[in-house]
């Protein structure tokens, strides 16, 4: 009994169109609905907008790979296994992107926002600093900011002075209104209803900031199992739009519970595979364009190695997996 | 601590000198917030040695937690671990914002003499010669947190007059009135009510830096066994103060050598 | 061995002082800290400012005992059980409290603000109601609004205009910052670690928005216990002053999994215990005053009531409890 | 529903007829937010009638519950039954503000003609007759759902020409300028772009009321049987239209007596 909202993950990054405003939910190298952003890549989505409080790898790869015009955010790297998203850091500084730079509160106050339906939500952080110096607002000097896209607010920020208790400076960050979400999360009910183990990230702002919110999971499980324990379920079913069946579907990334992320891979990938534009090529040619089916990018990973990477269930991490020098 | 059994030039590396002089910056009770990496490791490090009562806040959602296992990345599983909370970013940077943050460990790719730190590009900021990734929470942590202990790489090109680009906040910052002009604040100005304190000492593989509470201004607290004031002058770009300077940095103990490598990072993740 | 947060039900109510400004946590007759409540009563607490989203069935006895000078809230009543709280409508209409009207959504966002340590929030809520009318602001009108009370903000509240979105009209509503924040859950840990089963409310936002957080549970447990299941846990016992073991203590308001709200009980108080301030007198003096100690009460009570209340374990209700005329 | 097996006079009592006007509001798939009471019983109904995939909010913090005991608050455990989250206020009233309701199901104590509700004082709200619980979560539900159907006591000093203090906008609101001088605006300039819509229908004991889509006022829509278009002109404070009834709101059929006795509230919490 195939579940009506579940779709393959070609229909996924299908429902993703060019132009689109996008979250990818997740953290840097967790949870990132890797096997979707794979995906997007073949079927090379053009001119996205990149919202979000949290990219990495996912973000770097897109970037690489022409999908992205405008990226606001306030983080690409990939932490111990690559100071620097390469790809990122290459088109920022050819202005091959546009990169509006938020702190990294900033980016979730942003979607908490969206999730709420305000148009901005106030802040302290970032006062001082040149996140908020005027002339640094690239969507504004892009002349973006005219009211006519509605993804794209008027203003980057706005200061305002307290008049409640005399706080003083209050920044006043804008809504992320997103036209897709696409997360990853261990579980999800076969009517769409959404459970996250471990820490939820901004993900939950995430999925509700979204128009449309595709979730792809580990595993699709019934709907009354998750039903026994709704305090430990994070969004509905009738808010979600599509989801997707992916074992190992967040590598190289990791999933709390399931499966570490693949330092290895992603430190070969900053190594060598994305220093340049032909290192990347390369690198998406062996690992994206010439692969079919996530099960084929499974195969090659290989099976050793996901049993290397998966966690032990009772501590939630993996305890086979080499990550240091010893 | 009295007469402690300081471990001798070559018995140990410099990370692990940087990671301890990072760890005496953590006081027992405190609620602190920290990075991937050294930082880490740091207050692992020091909840092992005189802070047992410290709680580690992730930012990625962890708050109380015990790891068992060094996590290579602030979003991992290993950050979770017997933690009195896992909730998700909102919770813990509300919880930063709300003031209930002692202490900030962060890093950075440049540093100016207020305390302001670079993470996001070097050159002009619209055609930049370097990109990095960009804020992550820096700003957010070192605006919020009362203190901020930065780990650096130190080279003259990352301690500069001025940096290219202020990710994060200093003791003097940049301030736009509302045509766009900017002028220089004192951070406490700018904050107002909300300030809480700031960027409170610099640890890179030179020396241990700290500020001068009027002027907010770096100086030179303690130079690593090995290197010379010179040494240290010639790799800040700014004239610096050198007259405070206490002297050497007290090297690592051979059981805080133990400690970090065989119970902290017996892996060799971050201590190679 | 005790923990060393834990305090004595006398203790936690002295730990409120006359003039504070108070939230009770819970949910109009769900997860009420009554144990407190009424010893607050015993100890005759003056002059308090009782802010939070969700009073009931705790703010009209605390009303009725003449404890509270300002009530800023959205509802007092009983639900099922006595649609108006007798004693809130009366001091109203005496004009011996000072009632501040806000919706129950901005009374939730005034303790998120808090909890996030902003000012204010915003909101699309409540346009076009009088809970927006300027001449009914009564802390305005009794001249506490000249920012002398750090916990009475300059204004009630504040309409702007959006400017990032052309979304209109934005009502922005002030953070409720408390002295003390007292609530009722399921379980504490012995170190503070807060577990709450069920809805939540708005209870976390509450514990947060508090400069001092008292925790009154069903029951205390090993730390070690809830630290097991972190994602189930709301607060870290650092940010918890004390702690206060009591079983029963939301009576007559109920406990999700441990006990149903008291029907009957609260019945007899809307009905006969609140009518006049003659009745809650006589109510106070037989269920607060003449009793000395909570076991005393849950005598009071009696043990075949406390056994038809308490909840199926695998329901989360109680199953034996008579609720209608059938 | 051709030829139902409705119930004759005397068979059924009006809070059964009640909800199941209240009930035939309920469309299949919506999402709804209901008070504690009879709106709650009319929700349940429905979806056991026409509408099995409407899903049920509830202000405290469950979402698509399934309950299998009535609740008797909408703060209690039986709320929370199968839900799909439990969660907290912000969750839902944040589900709410960004425009994931349909339908909110609520009650009142006084409504004016353009649907402004008051659940919170008579008379001079300075200095009140009558001091009722306040807002609950009317205004927020009301204002921000796309329609709202309130049930209410029929009374002629409760459908007044204007009401004594508007807690829940109605189509035509009060507005107060920058001076807080007070103007009648319609609630659709008011709201701009978050205008979704309003209060849909009203449900007394007498007779089931709807607004007129252009002017916004409340004209008169079936008449309970037993009663007359008389008797309800006579409680009504206002000059209610009346030319578009439609005649008798039809009775609850046996079925739905059954459902309603033996299935919905067997314990006779709200249907005593």
């Amino acid at each position: 009994m195939k579940s009506k909202k579940q779709i393959s993950i070609q229909e996924a990054a299908a429902e993703i169109k060019n132009g689109d405003a996008v979250i990818v939910a997740g953290f840097v190298l967790w949870r990132k609905p890797m096997a979707i952003v794979y995906e997007m890549v073949r079927q090379q989505k053009r001119d996205l907008q990149l919202l979000g409080a949290n990219p990495g790898v996912d973000c770097d790869i897109l970037i690489g790979a022409g999908c992205v015009k405008i990226y606001e955010s306030n983080y690409v790297g990939h932490e111990l296994f690559g100071k620097i998203g390469n790809n990122f850091a290459r088109a920022v500084m050819a202005g091959t992107i546009i990169c509006e730079d938020y702190g990294h509160y900033h980016g979730v106050l942003r979607l908490e926002a969206a999730a709420m339906g305000v148009p901005f939500l106030p802040s302290f952080s970032c006062l001082g600093t040149d996140l908020l110096n005027p002339e640094y607002d690239m969507l504004g000097q892009a002349g973006l900011r005219d009211g006519s896209n509605p993804r794209i607010p008027r203003e980057k920020f706005k200061i305002v002075t307290d008049s409640f208790y005399g706080d003083g400076n209050v920044v006043l960050v804008p809504a992320a209104r997103a036209d897709v979400c696409i997360a990853h999360v261990q579980q999800v009910g076969d009517r769409g209803t959404v459970r996250i183990d471990g820490q939820r990230f901004a993900d939950i702002e995430a999925m509700k900031a979204a128009g449309k919110v595709i979730v792809m999971a580990e595993e699709i499980v019934p709907e009354e199992v998750l039903r026994q324990d709704p305090a430990a379920n994070v969004l509905a079913g009738f808010r979600v739009d599509a989801i997707v069946e992916c074992p190992f579907g967040g590598h190289p990334g990791g999933v709390y519970g399931c499966y570490d992320a693949d330092g290895a891979f992603l430190s070969n990938y900053n190594d060598n595979g994305s220093r340049t534009q032909e290192d990347f090529d390369k690198f998406a040619q062996e690992w994206i364009y010439d692969i079919k089916s996530h099960d084929e990018y499974l195969d090659k990973v290989g099976a050793s190695k996901l049993m290397n990477l998966r966690a032990n269930s009772s501590l939630k991490w993996s305890t086979r997996v080499k990550r240091g020098v010893r | 601590m009295s007469n402690p059994n300081y471990a001798k030039p070559g018995d140990y590396k410099l990370g692990a000198l940087m990671v301890i002089a990072a760890a005496r910056e953590v006081r027992d009770k405190e609620i602190a917030f920290a990075g991937t990496g050294l930082p880490m490791v740091g207050i692992m490090a020091a909840m092992r040695m005189h802070a047992p009562n410290a709680h580690l806040v992730y930012e990625a959602g962890t708050t109380d937690s015990m790891p068992i296992s060094l996590p290579s990345s602030v979003g991992g599983p290993r950050c979770g671990h017997k933690a009195a909370v896992i909730s998700g970013m909102a919770d813990v940077f509300g919880m930063l914002q709300s003031g209930w943050v002692d202490l900030g460990f962060l890093g950075g790719a440049e540093i100016d003499k207020y305390g302001n730190v670079n993470c996001t590009a070097m050159g002009d900021y619209k055609h930049p010669t370097a990109r990095f990734p960009g804020a992550g929470g820096n700003p957010d942590i070192n605006a919020l947190a009362k203190r901020t202990v930065y780990i650096m790489v130190q080279q003259k090109r990352r301690f500069s007059e001025q940096v290219s680009y202020a990710t994060s906040p200093g003791w003097r910052v940049k301030w736009w009135d509302k045509d766009g002009k900017m002028e220089w604040k004192s951070r406490r100005e700018v904050y107002g009510k909300r300030f809480g304190g700031g960027p409170s000492a610099v640890i890179t593989d030179m020396a241990v830096f700290r500020f001068d509470e009027e002027t907010g201004i770096m100086y030179l607290d303690t130079v690593h066994p090995g290197r010379t004031i010179e040494d240290v002058k010639n790799n800040v770009g700014f004239d610096l103060d050198v007259s405070r300077c206490l002297g050497e940095t007290p090297p690592p103990t051979y059981e805080q050598l133990d400690l970090l490598y065989n119970e902290i990072d017996p892996e060799g993740i971050f201590l190679p």
